[in-house]
């Protein structure tokens, strides 16, 4: 049963752990399969997302934030949960070192649309700590010959201050691409920032493509998505064309369980990717 | 998961020799999460220190548990070899084997399993400890002194010549309490005024003294270093920036009110200093017995100030202060005697209190010093009648201590002033005091007439008008007797004031049975109180006499230096912390903490504590049902963790 | 085959199948009725209207162990629970339950991925399927009729039962209950008249009544649908509820669970244990963000994925009728009552 | 071999944990049955922590405080006197003897009420044998 | 002397339509039709019109003192209670769950309140054994007198008697038989925490799965929480949908509190909740 057990998770290796804001509470953890078929078997796209599963802890749902194009490996975004109490699963993984083994269920949930990508000019909205399925999703993109397959790619990427901004080096990286448009915005600048200072909204307004043949993908913050849509409604996107992720509490997350249901989805199968126009239909109740 | 690290002390053969501490030392290295387990001779060593310290950096440990003597013994030491390693402090644990295993057994094996249960309970709890930082605060450099008798005036004198801004506030016209009313003093006999009247004139004078006469606290926000008091000052229908002192205005009065100050033994005017030396030296109206205020007219008052002082339009102002903490010297009534009818005061115009006698003896009084009854007459023969009221366990449980003092004081002045016989009505004479035994001895020479037996009722004589009869049971004899006197003396019982249990309501106090406001500990704190920051001095703690009270003023006055003396403070770590999310608003917290740390948030709907004002008890995180509420260092997961862990083996 | 016995010598039977593998049967206990593992074959009893907890039970126990580990150890000396089921016989159960496997089957096994426990321990079972009697009057909180399922209604049954005076007869309705019934030579072979007996019975249950309203699954869907935000009508029908989990946990449809991790002194167990979208830290997200913190969307919830998401998602109502939450809601609140008038709802003022 | 049972013991930091101590200054023997469990006041204790001890398996409860009104929190104890009453009652009721489950008050100086304590209190447990009804089964 | 519910339910439905009417009350709580006669509801009116719709019979049972929380702090309400459910209200006005000014009582004077489930007659069995309410704004009835009084703690008796083993036996069983719904919590007027302790995963009190020791925890610790503060309206056990009978454990505890602090939950709003109180001259000997 254990190899086609859904509920089972697969044991994994944390190959290494970054640190990636000053308030260190954000790591990402890039977990190596012990098991060769397990690794085969975990075949994912961009968006879709993992169960991080800690015995004696338990299991917190977390999107996958590298891409299927990055070999050996798969990483997992984290923040720490709870302002008071401490989320258990994730405080435990943020307690836990280089070597250590845990286990992991997924791939799970749909991926970004792709394929509806295709051909399309992006334009990639993040604000926070909700970049990371994003992240994932732009280096599919830019990975070699992938990149050919999509129009423009215009990235909007905020966060209240630098010093919260993820994956530092590749916002490095990425910034020298010419095949690339990279705006990098911070809330508020401290002394070293030589980046923009502003709001995600803004700065959308600023960049952003027309909507011809563009679909924008958002994640953020729920402030930030409410200031943001009507950016990109003003810029004549149909919601069919503005794509986001949800956060829903799950927990087997293979449409079992029922918690994640809303309406007639079970938001851990049928998304957590969403198109504006398939939450329209959608109970809100999320 | 932790990387915990776990030193195992022997401290000498103390723990070693009934505990095989390398055995216990190996058992830690096969526990979950404990990176290193090592065992050394004496921990707390220089040595052992470095050891732990290195440990800590090398195999980067984030718990350190050392197994050795009592916490309360060296958790202090360890804490700051964490403290100097970058490590939390709070992130230690002590397991007590020495006191509580080693010690307590001679059983090898016994020990080394009782150390190796407490161990495990140690890991488990080390696993969910959590860094705490205490909060350091600004501390307001004032003090508040409340109440202006003998103990608010030393204290506030003591303060302010530290150079400390102090509020002094008095609920009265004047300052001064009960001593000003007094007119000699025991054992002594030296002159009350004489020797509180500069001190009076000293507050008045002084600068870094602000003095709030007629004046009551009304609310008392904030805490410990950081009060925010909110002082009601009754309208006193003068405006005494104005007044000159001339008191034209009292001698014009036609009011009639009863002179508090001379216990009701004559009237004042309606506008009047309640005595010559009243501090501050300026009038106030009393609205009851003004007639303008009852009429409607009179305003003569007004008339006759060249000041244009008199204001009858005044109303009570609010004064906010701040301050860093508060010395309550709220003093004391004199217990009411009127319920006591057996002893017929106010019915016999012969019977008197003390403080009426005090004031009787005055030549400042009413009477001009004279011992002159009610009805004119000189007593012949006077009964002091000690303990009335006092070691009574109907009235007031407490002996009021000065009373045998005072009374053998009456028996030297009636004497003095009188040919009169005096009768001492007694039960036990305390006379413990410097000096105290030397006048009791001193008075037993003056012919004073001595009955052991407590007066048990005072009656009309039925022969002659105007005399009373003391009746009692002399317990020397054995006999019953009745003695005929012109005027009998109660030495009531000290209670505390009328409004103590509204001023400890105030202040967040608790209080005796009688109403006397309770210390932090009888002996080891007797002028703290468990309110942080806030100081008792004088009788309004117990009943004392004006020595003690002066040296009560000053043991307090340098507590609340103790505190306002610095300009931060470091408040407790181990707090008490309300998880919003999960309180159900049944308010149990705010009920039951003896510091009123936790407070009702009525718009968020969810109990919140002041965490300068905990003490870290825990008691509200006991009785929170829904667990909202952590109490720091002692959280319901990190004790049913270590239970788990005692038990486990 | 049809087969009989007397129901006197039910527990001869219940022997024979505990002999061959586990036998779940009504056991009459404090409360009432449910289905419970056979001990002593004595215990069986058909004297049951219904259960008080659905026979889901059998293949969705309340709590299920997933996988036993040790804290502090590696996760590579987990232990799966492993299922090792012998044959199972679910005895006695109503028409109604029977319907309720079906939808639950399209749920945990027939789309998405494949529930191992449920599909294993749904394998293992042959269902005795039993009908209602029908010269007793229907429960007055029962409804099934509505959803189109009669009181003798034999599908989905391996082998279904109809009393015949003192006797029980048996049918076998799949290849499998074939099987069984061949086995079990202790029951004797029924007459013609049994046999006539018995088509009639479960011809006549077409026309034993329950409380009956006319439900078609998609007019249903789009009504609550168009309900959805009416939330004076939500709040109407949940005034009462308590926000309780008894309705749920005795339905045969609800399926809903939390996977929990319990650990005692280091050693640890990973397991499923049904849980209740009635209860309010359901959808309580870890970070303090709750989408349905009120009762009335905790109850709407319940009902319209009874009623609408399921027959969007899976073509079926979630609901056979059976009446358990009616019956058993301390506070008498109606799923029939409440689907009766969201069809009217419309006519409620939307706020 | 002869029963040890397993004794929890919660006590306060200033009166009763300090009492133990003592015992231990002044080398008073007691048997070794008791693990204790050290909380700021005896009023920090959660009922539901007794009910948790005896699941875990302890064979007798013992919680110690200041004497009422000592209490370093002035009425920390007089709260915990009421609630761990009803504690026992719960555990008579539920079919738990009630000499499993005793509340001491042991000052600082009282080291050897502590050692007399323990030492009564163990004994007694062992008569009554280990304790099953609550202890979870593994 | 005593009222009949028909009498009972017109003067009900008079008073709530008057409340209504005059503003005094924006709700008023009673009971209305359920799926049959013998299931009536728990009913809110907000309307006069409302009122036509309230109905009160012997199955009425309801402690609707538990819906009072659900509505914001300072709401008026207006609340038919019987005598144990208007316990309930004065023990939550005691906790500062609700203000005195903010509730109309609505009293009920009644006998022979009936189980659905059985038929039988309830009033000292499962509940506190009183007719009349102990405080009221109106009485919908006459106060019922004559009846015999039964202590409320009679039921007990046998329970007592038990020794340990059998009383343990007992409990076991029955707890045992818990599923975990929470219909006890949740139809008790004085459960109103949320989250309950039993459901935190930190502190984590008792496992979640239906388990003996995990459901021990969670009925012996809901006991304690709710020691002097039980108003023994049995609804616990009536919602019970496996008749656990918590209401004995209920009565036991009450019965224990009364005896210890000489009070009774529920009985005036001046009282302060047993458990949060103390006398410095409480006696050692509760703790023997």
């Amino acid at each position: 049963m254990t190899n086609k057990n859904p509920y089972i998770p697969m044991p994994v290796k944390i190959s290494r752990i970054i640190d990636e804001v000053d308030t260190h509470d954000i790591k990402t953890f890039r977990f190596e399969f012990l098991n060769k078929e397990d690794e085969a078997g975990f075949k994912y796209l961009p968006g879709q997302f993992g169960e991080l599963s800690i015995y004696g802890k338990g299991e917190s749902p977390i999107g996958i934030a590298s891409s299927p194009t990055q070999k050996g490996y798969v990483e997992f975004t984290v923040q720490r949960a709870g302002a008071v109490v401490p989320g258990m699963v994730t405080s435990a993984l943020h307690e836990m070192e280089e070597g250590a083994l845990m286990g992991i269920r997924g791939p799970l949930g749909k991926s970004w649309p792709l394929e509806y990508l295709e051909g399309k000019n992006i334009v990639i909205v993040g604000g926070g700590f909700a970049f990371t399925t994003l992240r994932s999703l732009i280096n599919y993109m830019i990975y070699g010959k992938n990149r050919e397959r999509f129009g423009s790619i215009t990235i909007i990427y905020g966060a209240r201050n630098p010093g919260l901004l993820l994956y530092k080096d590749e916002l490095i990286e990425w910034g020298k691409r010419t095949d690339l448009n990279l705006n990098v915005t911070v809330d508020k600048a401290d002394a070293a920032w030589k980046g923009r200072e502003g709001f995600v909204p803004a700065v959308c307004k600023e960049v952003a493509p027309g909507k011809e043949n563009a679909v924008a993908v958002i994640c953020g913050p729920p402030v930030m998505i409410r200031f943001t849509l009507p950016v990109f409604f003003d810029l004549g996107f149909s919601k069919a064309n503005i794509i986001t992720s949800l956060e829903m509490r799950m927990k087997c997350g293979i449409g079992k369980c029922g918690r994640c249901n809303v309406g007639s989805k079970y938001v851990c199968t049928d998304g957590p990717v969403f198109s504006l126009a398939e939450l329209d239909n959608l109970t809100q109740e999320y | 998961m932790s990387r915990i690290g776990v030193f195992v002390c022997h401290c000498g053969l103390n723990i070693a020799k009934t505990v095989r501490v390398s055995e216990l030392a190996q058992f830690a290295a096969t526990l979950p999460d404990v990176v290193v387990a090592k065992d050394y001779k004496f921990m707390c060593s220089t040595p052992g220190q470095e050891m732990i310290a290195n440990d800590i950096k090398q195999h980067k440990l984030d718990r350190i548990i050392v197994t050795a003597c009592s916490p309360l013994m060296h958790e202090q030491t360890f804490r700051k070899v964490l403290a100097a390693s970058g490590l939390n402090q709070y992130l230690l644990t002590i397991v007590n084997i020495r006191e509580q295993v080693s010690w307590v057994t001679h059983d090898i094996e016994e020990g080394t399993a009782k150390a190796k249960a407490l161990l495990n309970g140690a890991v488990y709890r080390a696993r969910l400890l959590a860094p705490l930082t205490s909060r350091v605060i600004d501390v307001n450099p004032d003090v508040m002194v409340i109440g202006a008798g003998i103990a608010g005036i030393q204290a506030a004198l003591e303060l302010a010549n530290t150079g400390k801004k102090v509020y002094l506030v008095e609920k009265n016209s004047t300052i001064g309490g009960h001593m000003a009313q007094f007119d000699k003093t025991f054992p002594t006999l030296d002159c009350s005024a004489c020797i509180l009247t500069p001190k009076m004139d000293s507050i008045l004078q002084h600068k870094n003294i602000t003095m709030l006469t007629s004046c009551e606290v009304s609310e008392v926000k904030g805490f410990v270093g950081n009060f925010d008091i909110t002082i009601r000052q009754k309208a006193r229908y003068v405006d005494h920036g104005k007044c000159n002192a001339c008191l034209a205005c009292t001698e014009k009065c036609p009011g009639k009110g009863v002179s508090e100050w001379d216990e009701g033994l004559v009237k004042r005017k309606a506008i009047y200093i309640p005595f010559p030396q009243a501090v501050p030296q300026k009038p106030v109206i009393d609205r009851d017995s003004c007639t303008f205020f009852k009429k409607g007219k009179c305003r003569l008052c007004e008339k006759v100030c060249e000041q244009k002082a008199i204001d009858f339009d005044q109303q009570d102002t609010f004064i906010q202060v701040k301050a860093g903490a508060v010395i309550l010297a709220t003093g004391y009534d004199l217990m009411d005697t009127k319920p006591l009818i057996q002893y017929g005061y106010g019915k016999y115009p012969g019977v008197y209190n003390a403080l009426e006698v005090e004031r009787l003896f005055n030549s400042a009084g009413p009477t001009g010093g004279k011992v002159t009854m009610r009805d004119g007459r000189e007593p012949q023969a006077i009964a002091v009648l000690h303990c009335i009221g006092s070691r009574d366990k109907n009235n007031s449980e407490h002996c009021s201590r000065v009373c045998c003092m005072y009374s053998l004081k009456f028996a030297h002045l009636f004497k003095e002033k009188t040919s009169a016989d005096v009768y001492q009505f007694y039960i036990d004479m305390r006379a413990a005091g410097k000096g105290y035994e030397e006048f009791y001895n001193r008075i037993i020479g003056e012919d004073v007439k001595f009955i052991r037996g407590k007066g048990a009722r005072v009656a009309q004589s039925p022969d002659e008008e105007g005399r009373l009869i003391v009746e009692a049971e002399d317990t020397i004899t054995g006999k019953f007797i009745k003695v005929p006197v012109d005027m009998v003396v109660l030495s009531p019982a000290m209670v505390p004031r009328a409004d103590s249990r509204d001023i400890a309501r105030l202040f967040n106090l608790s209080t005796d049975k009688q109403g006397f406001f309770m210390e932090r500990h009888p002996k080891l704190a007797p002028l703290s109180t468990m309110s942080e920051g806030i100081f008792i001095a004088g009788v309004c703690q117990s009943p004392k006499d004006i020595p003690d009270t002066v040296a009560q003023a000053n043991g307090a006055a340098a507590e609340a230096l103790t505190i306002v003396v610095k300009d931060k403070m470091e408040l407790e770590a181990t707090t008490a912390m309300v998880n919003p999310a999960s309180c159900c608003a049944c308010q149990n917290c705010v009920r039951v903490c003896p510091y009123g740390a936790p407070f009702f948030n009525e718009s968020k709907g969810v109990s919140e504590i002041n965490e300068a004002l905990c003490k870290g008890c825990g008691l509200c995180a006991s009785v929170c049902p829904s667990s909202a509420i952590i109490a720091r260092h002692f959280t319901n997961d990190q004790v049913l963790a270590e239970m788990e862990g005692l038990m486990e083996f | 085959m049809l087969k009989k016995t007397a129901i006197n010598k039910i527990s001869e039977l219940a022997a024979v199948l505990m002999e061959k593998g586990t036998l779940l049967a009504p056991v009459k206990e404090a409360a009432g009725f449910n289905f419970r593992e056979i001990s002593d074959a004595g215990q069986v009893n058909l004297h049951f209207h219904n259960t008080i907890i659905s026979p889901k039970s059998a293949f969705f126990p309340q709590m299920e162990d997933f996988v036993r580990y040790q804290t502090g150890k590696s996760i590579l000396e987990a232990a799966p629970v492993e299922l090792n089921l012998k044959p199972v016989f679910l005895f006695g159960v109503r028409p109604c339950d029977v319907k309720s496997f079906e939808i639950m089957d399209i749920h945990f096994s027939g789309t998405g991925a494949v529930d191992p426990y449920w599909k294993k321990r749904r394998e293992a079972a042959t269902i005795f399927g039993h009908a209602f009697d029908l010269n007793e009057a229907a429960d007055p909180a029962e409804f099934y009729h509505t959803l189109g399922i009669g009181a003798a209604d034999p599908q989905g049954s391996d082998i279904f039962m109809v009393t015949k005076d003192n006797d029980l007869l048996f049918k076998s309705i799949t290849p499998k209950g074939k099987k069984l019934l061949e086995e079990l030579t202790m029951l004797t072979e029924a007459s013609a008249g049994d046999r006539k007996y018995f088509e009639d019975y479960i011809a006549r249950g077409h026309d034993y009544k329950t409380r009956f309203a006319s439900v078609e699954p998609k007019a249903i869907a789009t009504e609550f649908e168009s309900i959805f935000d009416n939330r004076e009508f939500w709040k109407n029908v949940s005034n009462a509820c308590l926000s309780c989990g008894v309705c749920t946990f005795v339905c045969p449809t609800c399926y809903c669970f939390d996977i929990c991790d319990e650990t005692l002194f280091n050693k640890g167990t990973r397991r499923r244990v049904w849980d209740a979208c009635m209860f309010t830290d359901f959808t309580l997200e870890a970070s303090g963000h709750n989408p349905r913190t009120n009762v009335y969307q905790r109850l709407r919830q319940k009902i319209c994925h009874k009623y609408s998401f399921s027959i969007r998602k899976y073509g079926v109502i979630s609901c056979v009728g059976c009446g358990r939450c009616t019956r058993y809601c301390p506070v008498n609140i109606d799923i029939f009552s409440i689907v009766e008038q969201a069809v009217k709802a419309k006519w409620y003022k939307r706020l | 071999m002869s029963f040890e049972p397993k004794i929890l013991g919660i006590a306060c930091n200033w009166c009763t944990y300090t009492g133990a101590d003592l015992a231990g200054t002044t080398r008073l023997e007691y048997p070794q049955n008791l693990r204790v469990v050290r909380v700021m006041c005896s009023s920090r204790i959660n009922p539901s922590f007794i009910f948790r001890a005896f699941q875990l398996g302890a064979d007798g409860v013992l919680v110690g405080g200041c004497h009422p009104g000592d209490c370093h929190y002035n009425t920390g104890n007089l709260y915990a006197r009421r609630r761990l009453a009803v504690t026992r009652k719960i555990l008579e009721f539920a079919g738990i003897e009630p000499g499993r489950f005793r509340v001491e008050w042991i000052s600082a100086s009282e080291g050897n009420k502590f050692a007399e304590v323990v030492t009564e209190f163990t004994r007694q447990i062992k008569n009554l044998g280990p304790q099953n009804k609550f202890k979870i089964s593994q | 002397m005593t009222s009949s519910f028909k009498s009972i339910e017109e003067n009900l439905k008079a008073e709530a339509g008057k409340l209504l009417e005059s503003g005094r009350v924006e709700i008023v709580l009673a009971y209305g039709r359920g799926y049959d006669e013998n299931h009536p509801m728990p009913f809110v009116a907000k309307h006069p019109s409302d009122v036509a719709n309230m109905v009160f019979n012997e199955y009425c049972i309801h402690n609707l003192a538990r819906y009072l929380v659900r509505y914001p702090r300072g709401t008026k309400i207006a609340v038919a209670v019987k005598a144990a459910d208007c316990r309930a209200v004065i023990q939550l006005i005691q906790e500062e769950k609700i203000k005195r000014d903010d509730v109309v009582f609505l009293g009920i004077p009644v006998y022979g309140m009936k189980n659905p489930k059985t038929g039988e007659i309830i009033d000292s069995k499962t509940t506190c054994g009183m007719y009349n309410p102990v405080l009221y704004d109106v009485l919908l009835g006459e106060e019922v007198h004559g009846q015999k009084i039964v202590s409320p703690y009679d039921v007990l008796a046998d329970y007592e008697a038990m020794d340990k083993e059998a009383r343990w036996a007992f409990w076991k069983k029955e707890f045992d038989r818990c599923i975990r719904c929470y219909a006890c919590r949740k139809a008790c007027p004085m459960c109103y925490c949320d989250p309950c302790f039993i459901d935190q995963s930190k502190p984590r009190w008792g496992d979640k799965s239906p388990q003996s020791h995990g459901n021990l925890m969670y009925h012996l610790t809901r006991f304690h929480h709710l020691a002097g503060r039980c108003i023994d309206c049995g609804e616990c056990s009536r919602a019970c949908p496996v008749d656990i009978p918590l209401y004995l454990f209920h009565k036991k505890v009450a019965k224990e509190c009364e005896e210890m602090f000489g009070q009774a939950a529920g009985m005036s709003i001046d009282d302060k909740p047993a458990l949060v109180n103390f006398r410095v001259d409480d006696s050692d000997k509760i703790l023997e």
